[in-house]
């Protein structure tokens, strides 16, 4: 019998600090992986951002950077300006990527920075406990949206592959979701396509991710994956939303 | 009259509650007190701790460095916080879960079936108030009836149907 | 004939590859890990495919596939 | 006694905040003030008042800065990190002369940092925190009850010199619980009209509200009339003494440092070394006078911190020679304990 399926090199064999059931884990791996595949590891530069992924740097086997709050594309593109051979991608939560970041967001994709964006979409500011995210879903409880989202307080939940779609910088964009194995797969076969597209100098690309909370959302695993498929996959279709590579 | 405990265990064993309840009642006695949770950035696993200082006089810092007492949930709390205890203080551990030897011959230490008499109750959630039973009985530093009392008004209307199990869990871990 | 291993001392317990498997080969185990979790365990390699959905959707990357 | 309720300090700011009127709340989230955020996000709904989860600190102060024109009074909190982002809105309100109350419950830092209660942040707010020339009042609790109480003058505080007030706490005082009595006295203040506001001129002339000043020696004019308002808020010192008459050395310490001091003189006085203790509650402006009395028949401070030397510059300012300054701080989030400070205190002495 052959090892098939294990951690590669680009993932370090560490406990990451995510909850039980956390998405994060799963798309750590798959960016590791392509990584990995892609023979990309000793040129790559990843940035972590603030939020539950904040320690992605204890779990990747190549150089990342912190960056502040919301600020990982303007990071990004600092990195890849200067260093336009290596591997530059961010690494971003809901709130860093869409209620912070969202100038560095909308200008660096604007921009066409050559980056790749990872974007994993949970609907909830999961380390800072609970709170709404710019992508929390119409009723969706939170601690800052106790009676739920109502959208004449705290307005709609951002859709971040379409709002970016029309900006003329953006090569690539598609949406996943991280929820049974065969989603996993193809998240991953976006993953890779999105690093590519870096690779071939195309421009800016972004995968969003739908991920589970189940903390947060006050649900256990197996629920939090069945919230995904009931409630977020209907308002954020999965698929390719852009693609002119 | 200055009484120093930490209450240690996993998340999700109703540690700050149990934390919540007992500064509760000390403040329905009329004593000085404060209650300082640990807050961590993990929401979930891990070990969760809380100190509350009760006193007859204003308290100084809230920090508990030296505790009179631990109540120790888990294996880790008890690893963690055993040796931090004072001379002569006492370690409540929560036998279902904790079986190594203390190390300290200098403290007295109650061992109390928390996990496996709440499973008794018929949840086994309710293990903290059978240990916190059983550290009031040890202390005698509120009366038990306060206690019941703050039980019913945290659980409040939203968590009525709890308060009987709560009670009795609370009352069984006194009268071991 | 295929295998996987499950590191129990990293295994959180969320119980994802249970219901990702199957044949129905895992199961969560009775006991506690040192983290407090009850880890999944794997029950038996007889029906085992290879077919590594355990090991996509494990969280923890702690989950190995052997074919 | 009064009826006691058991609360977290950052609750009781948010009770204070609403007691004292506020009618707007803006807040981001980041560790440890979210428990103020999400039971504004409750009880601001909940009285058909404002809350607004913004995109971002920067959002939250501009949203501040727009509510306090109207005359509406409005507060925003956050963390260390947080609270350097609001550095622009600060400056911008304390030009403009917006009252506005903005609470730091200081992390370690710099940086990310950690979520550790910590009081890396006494420059930042003592000095202004953004650019320009100008100061806010900054308010420092040592207790639930007084973060609930100081919070309702900070409001007032703020309407009287139409200036920002900020209320600096720290991780522990902001999730540490303590019986708070609901109904305790709290200082009035005489508050003048807000005759600047913007809510539509139909019945009188336009206004505006700048802090842009270009003609020829109008800034330097405005920055003069700002610094007689920073000179006259001092008439708003407050500062606790305990124990100074017979001390033979005085330890001089803020929030929760203070809280510690506290036990170590508790401590030392059973020992038998007599110590004192000022605590300023305003540090800015800075309580001078209490200073300047003790060192009168006091040689010796200590100056405690959770940093690694702020606030003693102020107090070695003061004091000017006319006594030993000593410093004990630990930066990053590190605690001292009453016993470390004892020690301290020993081999001072």
């Amino acid at each position: 019998m052959k090892k098939i399926l294990f951690k590669t090199e680009a993932l370090k064999d560490t406990v990451m600090s995510y909850c039980p059931g956390c998405g994060h884990g799963v798309i750590h791996r798959l960016v590791a992986e392509t990584i990995d595949e892609l023979g990309i590891r000793e040129k790559t530069i990843g940035i972590a951002p603030v939020g539950c992924a904040v320690f992605a740097y204890d779990y990747w086997n190549f150089d990342v950077t912190e960056a502040a709050h919301g600020r990982p594309p303007a990071v990004a593109t600092g990195i890849k300006r200067v260093l336009p051979d290596r591997v530059v991608f961010t690494y971003q939560g809901d709130g860093d990527l869409i209620a912070i970041g969202t100038a560095e967001t909308i200008h660096a994709a604007n921009r066409g920075e050559n980056i790749t964006v990872i974007f994993v979409n949970n609907c909830v500011y999961g380390m800072t406990g609970g709170q709404m995210a710019p992508t929390t879903l119409i009723g969706q409880k939170t601690t800052t949206t106790p009676f739920g989202r109502d959208e004449k307080i705290a307005g709609y939940p951002i859709r971040v592959c379409e709002l970016l779609s029309s900006l003329g910088g953006v090569t690539y964009l598609e949406r996943v979701a991280v929820t049974d194995a065969k989603n996993i797969i193809k998240a991953k076969r976006a993953i890779k396509k999105a690093f590519q597209v870096q690779l071939d100098k195309k421009g800016f690309s972004l995968v969003e991710v739908l991920s589970s909370c189940p903390t947060d959302w006050g649900l256990n695993p197996q629920e939090a994956i069945e919230y995904i498929e009931k409630n977020m996959i209907p308002y954020f279709p999965l698929g390719v939303v852009k693609d002119k590579s | 009259m200055q009484e120093e405990v930490i209450i240690a265990g996993f998340g999700g064993q109703g540690i700050m509650f149990m934390g919540t309840v007992l500064a509760h009642a000390a403040m329905q006695e009329n004593k000085s007190v404060t209650f300082f949770p640990s807050y961590g950035a993990e929401m979930r696993g891990g070990t969760a701790n809380c100190m509350i200082i009760m006193s007859d006089e204003d308290i100084g810092s809230p920090v508990v460095a030296r505790p009179d007492g631990i109540i120790a949930l888990n294996q880790p709390s008890a690893d963690k916080f055993t040796r931090r205890i004072k001379e002569k203080g006492l370690l409540i551990v929560n036998s279902s879960l904790v079986t190594g030897e203390s190390g300290r011959d200098d403290i007295k230490k109650v061992e109390v079936q928390a996990t496996k008499i709440a499973e008794g109750l018929g949840d086994k959630r309710v293990a903290n108030m059978v240990a916190l039973g059983s550290y009031i009985k040890e202390v005698k530093i509120l009366k038990l009836e306060t206690l019941c009392k703050s039980l019913e008004t945290l659980l409040g209307e939203k968590k009525k149907n709890l308060v009987d199990i709560n009670i009795k869990a609370l009352k069984d871990g006194y009268k071991l | 004939m295929s295998r996987i291993t499950i590191d129990k001392e990293k295994c959180k317990g969320c119980g994802l590859c249970v219901l990702a498997c199957p044949k129905n080969l895992i199961v969560m185990s009775d006991e506690f890990n040192k983290k407090g979790y009850h880890p999944a365990s794997f029950s038996s390699g007889e029906d085992c495919t290879g077919c590594g959905f355990c090991f996509q959707v494990c969280p923890d990357v702690v989950i190995e596939v052997f074919k | 006694m009064a009826k006691r309720v058991l609360m977290k300090g950052n609750i009781a700011i948010g009770e204070g905040a609403i007691k004292a009127n506020c009618k707007a709340y803006f807040g981001y989230p980041i560790t440890p003030q979210n428990d103020l955020t999400a039971h504004m996000s409750k009880r601001m709904v909940e009285l058909d008042r404002v809350f607004i989860q913004s995109e971002s600190e920067i959002a939250a102060i501009n949203m501040v800065f727009g509510a306090a024109l109207t005359g509406a009074r409005a507060m925003t909190s956050s963390s260390s990190p947080g609270i350097s982002l609001k550095q622009e809105g600060i400056s911008y309100m304390a030009g403009c002369e917006l009252p506005g109350v903005i609470l730091n419950v200081q992390r370690g830092g710099p940086g990310l940092g950690n979520i550790s209660g910590a009081q890396g942040d006494y420059f930042q707010a003592t000095r202004g925190g953004g650019h320009g020339d100008y100061r806010t009042l900054v308010l420092a609790p040592d207790s639930v009850q007084e973060m609930y109480d100081l919070v309702q003058e900070a409001f007032d505080l703020a309407d009287k010199y139409r200036n920002p007030v900020v209320i600096l706490i720290d991780g522990v005082l902001g999730q540490m619980m303590e019986p708070v009595d609901l109904e305790h006295d709290v200082k009035k203040y005489k508050l003048p009209p807000k005759d600047w506001i913007l809510d539509g001129c139909k019945t009188r002339e336009p206004r505006s509200i700048q802090s842009l000043y270009m003609k020829e020696g109008a800034l330097e004019e405005h920055n003069w009339k700002l610094h007689e308002k920073y000179k006259k808020m001092k008439q708003d010192i407050k500062c606790e003494t305990q124990h100074v008459d017979d001390a033979e050395i005085v330890l001089v310490a803020f929030g929760i440092s203070a809280r510690v001091c506290k036990s170590a003189m508790q401590l030392a006085r059973k020992e038998g070394i007599k110590v004192g203790l000022i605590r300023p509650i305003t540090l800015f402006p800075f309580p001078e006078e209490e200073i300047l009395k003790a060192t009168e028949h006091v040689k010796k401070f200590l100056v405690v911190e959770m940093n690694l030397g702020q606030m003693v510059e102020d107090v070695k300012l003061i004091i000017n020679s006319k006594a030993d300054v000593h410093f004990y701080g630990r930066p990053g989030g590190g605690l001292s304990s009453q016993e470390e400070i004892v020690n301290e205190i020993s081999r001072i002495l």
